[in-house]
């Protein structure tokens, strides 16, 4: 377990994500796909703070972040799911090819 | 040192789970027989008799389940209860596992709890069971909220996330005093997240067994043993958190941790026994309108004290 | 910072896990199976953190992540009811191109982690990162901490409104319509024609 | 060593019964549930024995075959006055209701030691219907949609959601007539929103209920009124019973059975009915819901239509009760929750009016109507009523479904009375097992 392999862990995972994000028609896929990007940059910030940040309390601090912004991610883009499925019936992405009603 | 950090830790919540689990089968019988159950057998061979009829059984299979996850959410739900049991400490030297963050892992057992009976309904792939899933999601979510503020009720006095620390900062006073409105509450997310009486949404009678209607034998015995597992991990840390741990006069430690252990979960089969079940509505209108503010009103109430 | 054998071993395993958990998310027949499979990894990473030294945030993941994937998990099943995973589904589109951004941001992030020099400044021996973090949390950085805060309150209320069975300008089936200018008058900032779109479920393949 | 050790411990568990219940099946059941050493269980994957009770009629017998396949083995089924099917043939059938509880534990032993095979599949080990997927691996094929996975198209959206407008895809099934929950016989196909119930159509009416024949004497000459009151109490505290069990109250279900068991003059409901208040059985569990309009509740008669307001009860006009100053009790709402306030009312009123009647060892004296507890039979017999779950049903969760369903008592009346059962044997039972 060294800084390197820890970041190639993270590229893996922001990888995966970037693809999840970008293939998925669903929109709740699409949201897993964003938070699996996160997932990744958690671990590296993690790992920075742990191999080479010298314990730096903004690195933990910087983890604390993203998930809160995870927690505002998910729950803006089901708020937003739910509006377009009352009004749309349509929950992939191609069901709404414009944002006005 | 390997006998001492590993093999004793590990020895020591297989115990508490084996004997643990039979000692809630044998409490509920008791219970039940002293409420007019008709006596057929003594209570202490009973949960005996039943384990073995239930390893006999041929263990069945529904139609296209999704084996992996049916399979392994009763294993699962054991290894939480295991996991729950290892942030107990017995005495000040006898802790299986002494986490800096016990009383926040305490906190994601019971939410990974919610996961794992959500996937033992769902996976079964028949009706009853996936109703009893949905049902259980919404009591989960309701009682994780409620536990957080209440656990954090109790680390304030301590300074720390640490269930041995939580109990030394009780020397002086118990929480159960200190914080009066902790331990009702708490009790009412354990009797939730085993599912037990009234609280039981998962595998309640109207839903012929719920999430365990369709599994027989071998499983269902592994998931009949993680929900009383699951309720005396519970018990040991309510006892932790709101009794004293081990702390008492005349007797060592773990001698007291086990009495009060013992009357957390006389309580909660007893409360099981006597109160109906509430209807999923009510009881999650409950859990937000009053219980969670009740919870607000705890923490706030503890804050008050560590400052004063 | 020299792990000792176990921790390597330990480590290999989850990050096994954790990236062959993360792929199956997007190949699994049910999007129940895909939310728990996400947690599986989060878990996995989440132990990686205990790992290394970052107690609180490791077991933060756990809780965290449990509820979050089980809100997603009911969200799928209410969108989309598949008990079991009985019907394999495969809903994707610019398939191609998708997989080959993954690759290209892969390859970019792993040759900077490969190339770049990082300063090798491990953990302190008298650091408590529980402490430590508690400290900066409500000391140097609670600014940020309680804009946090605010920022989830605001969240929460805004996820409300938008959910709610009322829209902003009425019940949501009746398509949220914005009063007039005039009393009466024709709905302010809407176009004259009121062409029926296509509504219903798309489910192109 | 090992096996036969495991064997012999398992043989002397509690004997868990699933009861398949045919035509009045559901009185011995009263009588299960009070015996040691005896478990009724809710779902036949929990069960080593199936026990029929009762017979089940012909174009039944597809559903209980079905049902009996479902027992994991080693099962047994035992036939309890029901001619058992005729690939059966061979199995153990009990009519005297002294002897099933010894022949279920009998049975149980014997599966247990092995001495005994398990019961035979019935029907081939395959899905209903063929897999009508595409492709070789089994799958349904692409897109969202898929295939027809054996022979069921994925649950879509056909209802629109009658909650919150947020429509959610819903799941039709079909349920009974073999499951506990619901009155014996009744089988549904049930249209599900989660644990929301959407639709509900009846397809199989419940069995008519046996009246002790006491109420069948009351329509030919005067029969006590002591005897008629008692008889109708008994109905309904075991329907409260049953009730209270659903409700996860166990052991208030076996204080109403054994009130029923030893039911006279003198016995009274007054300690069941301050219990039951404080458990909060009333708050927590039969809440106002399953609220019957007037038509519905005269359609169903008796207590529904008492507790609905309707003052019809036939009692008031016979002389004989109007000479013991009888006014027909009645609570306004018609709800769960006054349905059970108007049972407890009208079985501590019967025991009162039965006390009465026997000092003054009274007759009834109107012999062309009786008001049975079904509700009242002049010309016509009570008959069924279960089609109004159509109506009163859709809306609820499945929770209230099932209290608002256990709260109305929907079946028809039998022509056939019950048929006596000692009722000394049964305490002797008890006494001997303690």
């Amino acid at each position: 377990m060294t800084l390197v392999t820890l970041l190639l862990l993270a590229a893996a995972l922001i990888g995966i994500g970037f693809y999840g994000a970008l293939s998925q028609q669903s929109f709740v896929m699409l949201m897993m796909g964003l938070e699996l990007i996160l997932n990744g940059v958690m671990l590296a910030a993690v790992a920075f703070w742990a191999l080479s940040g010298a314990g730096a309390p903004e690195g933990q601090l910087l983890t604390i972040v993203v998930m809160a912004v995870m927690a505002i991610e998910m729950a803006m883009g089901f708020a937003l799911v739910v509006a377009v499925f009352r009004t749309k019936q349509a929950d992939v992405t191609e069901g709404i090819t414009e944002l006005k009603h | 040192m390997i006998v001492s950090e590993l093999l004793l830790p590990v020895f020591v919540v297989l115990a508490t789970l084996a004997v643990g689990a039979y000692l809630v089968g044998v409490i509920d019988g008791a219970i039940g027989a002293a409420l007019g159950a008709p006596r057929g057998q003594s209570a202490w061979l009973a949960p005996l008799t039943q384990g073995a009829w239930l390893l006999t059984q041929q263990a069945n299979t529904t139609e296209a389940p999704d084996w992996r996850a049916w399979r392994l959410a009763p294993a699962l739900y054991l290894a939480l209860a295991a996991t729950g049991l290892a942030v107990v400490p017995w005495s000040p030297t006898l802790i299986p596992t002494d986490l800096t963050t016990s009383v926040v892992l305490w906190g994601s057992v019971e939410a990974l709890a919610t996961v794992v009976i959500f996937l033992h309904g769902w996976s079964a792939n028949t009706l009853l069971a996936l109703i009893g899933a949905y049902r259980y999601v919404a009591l989960g979510l309701s009682y994780i909220l409620i536990s957080m503020f209440v656990l954090i009720g109790v680390a304030l006095p301590a300074e720390s996330l640490q269930f041995s620390q939580v109990v030394a900062s009780q020397a002086e006073m118990w929480n159960v005093i200190r914080q009066p409105l902790g331990l009702p509450l708490f009790l009412i997310v354990g009797l939730g997240m085993t599912f037990w009486g009234p609280f039981n949404l998962a595998d309640s009678r109207d839903l012929a067994g719920g999430t365990a209607s369709a599994v027989s034998g071998p499983p269902r015995l592994v998931w009949n043993l993680a929900r009383a597992a699951m309720l005396v991990a519970f018990s040991g840390v309510a006892a932790s958190a709101f009794l004293g741990g081990w702390l008492g006069p005349w007797l060592p430690g773990p001698l007291w941790m086990v009495i009060k252990m013992l009357v957390v979960l006389a309580v909660l089969l007893l409360i099981g026994r006597l109160v109906p079940r509430v209807q999923p509505e009510r009881c999650v209108t409950l859990m937000w309108v009053v219980l969670l503010p009740l919870s607000f009103i705890d923490l706030i109430w503890a804050g008050m004290e560590a400052l004063l | 910072m020299d792990y000792p054998l176990t921790v390597d071993i330990a480590f290999l395993l989850l990050a096994i896990l954790a990236v062959v958990s993360g792929w199956r998310v997007f190949c699994t027949d049910s999007m129940v199976r895909a939310s728990f499979f996400l947690l599986v990894s989060f878990i996995a990473v989440g132990v990686i953190m205990i790992l290394l030294a970052a107690e609180y945030l490791g077991v933060a993941m756990f809780f965290m992540m449990a509820v979050e994937m089980m809100v997603m998990a009911t969200f799928m099943v209410m969108f989309m009811m598949n008990p079991a995973g009985l019907n394999p589904m495969m809903m994707v589109h610019q398939h191609k191109f998708s997989i080959a951004a993954g690759v290209v941001i892969f390859v970019l992030l792993a040759g900077v982690a490969l190339l770049a020099e990082f300063p090798t400044n491990p953990l302190p021996a008298d650091l408590d990162p529980v402490t430590s973090l508690g400290n900066e949390l409500l000391g140097d950085s609670m600014l940020i901490f309680e804009s946090a805060g605010i920022v989830l309150l605001t969240t929460m209320i805004g996820v409300v409104v938008l959910s709610s069975h009322r829209g902003r300008y009425g019940g949501a089936h009746e398509g949220s319509m914005p009063p007039g200018l005039v009393p009466g008058g024709d709905p302010a900032g809407m176009p004259k024609e009121d062409e029926e779109e296509g509504g219903g479920h798309h489910h192109c393949h | 060593m090992a096996v036969s050790w495991l064997s012999r411990l398992a043989a002397r568990a509690r004997v868990p019964v699933f009861p398949a219940l045919g035509m009045h099946g559901d009185t011995i059941l009263h009588r299960l549930a009070l015996t040691p050493g005896i478990e009724l269980v809710d779902s036949p994957r929990h069960a080593s024995i199936l026990l029929v009770a009762g017979g089940v009629p012909p174009d039944l017998h597809e559903a209980l075959r079905r049902l009996h396949d479902q027992l994991p083995a080693p099962f047994a089924t035992l036939w309890y006055r029901s001619a058992p099917l005729s690939e059966l043939a061979g199995d153990l059938r009990v009519d005297d209701p002294e002897a099933l509880p010894e022949a279920l534990k009998r049975l149980h032993r014997e599966l247990m030691s092995g001495r005994r095979d398990s019961s035979p599949r019935l029907l081939p080990d395959e899905p209903p219907n063929p897999w009508e997927g595409l492709g070789d691996d089994g799958h349904g094929g692409e897109g969202m949609m898929g295939g027809v996975p054996y022979g069921r198209p994925m649950a879509m959206n056909m209802h629109d959601d009658i909650r919150d407008g947020l429509t959610l895809d819903s799941l039709t099934v079909t349920l009974g007539p073999f499951l506990p929950v619901l009155p014996p016989g009744l089988g549904a196909k049930v249209t599900l929103q989660g644990d929301l119930v959407q639709s509900w159509v009846t397809q199989l009416a419940p069995y008519p209920i046996a009246l002790e024949n006491v109420f069948h004497e009351a329509l030919q000459r005067p029969v006590p009124i002591a005897e008629l009151e008692l008889a109708r109490a008994r109905h309904h505290l075991q329907r409260l019973a049953f009730s209270l069990r659903l409700s996860g109250l166990e052991h208030l279900a076996l204080v109403a059975l054994r009130l029923s068991r030893g039911l006279n003059v003198e016995s009274r409901v007054g300690r069941l009915h301050r219990w039951l208040t404080r458990c909060g059985f009333f708050r927590l569990t039969a809440a106002g819901r399953g609220r019957l309009e007037a038509g519905q509740a005269r359609r169903v008669g008796g207590i529904a239509a008492r507790a609905a307001g309707l003052e019809e009860d036939l009692r008031s006009r016979d002389a004989a009760y109007r000479r013991l100053g009888f006014t027909p009790i009645v609570q306004r709402g018609g709800d769960t929750n006054a349905r059970w306030r108007q049972t407890l009312a009208e079985i501590d009123h019967s025991l009162q009016l039965a006390c009465r009647a026997e000092q003054e060892d009274l007759y009834s004296e109107m012999t062309e109507a009786v008001e049975t507890p079904r509700g009242p039979w002049d010309d016509y017999r009570p008959e069924d009523a279960s089609d109004i779950l159509e109506d009163l049903l859709p809306g609820l969760e499945w929770d209230e479904a099932l209290t608002t369903i256990a709260s109305l008592d929907l079946a028809g009346v039998s022509e056939w009375p019950l048929e006596p059962l000692s009722e000394t044997s049964l305490k002797d039972d008890e006494e001997r097992q303690a």
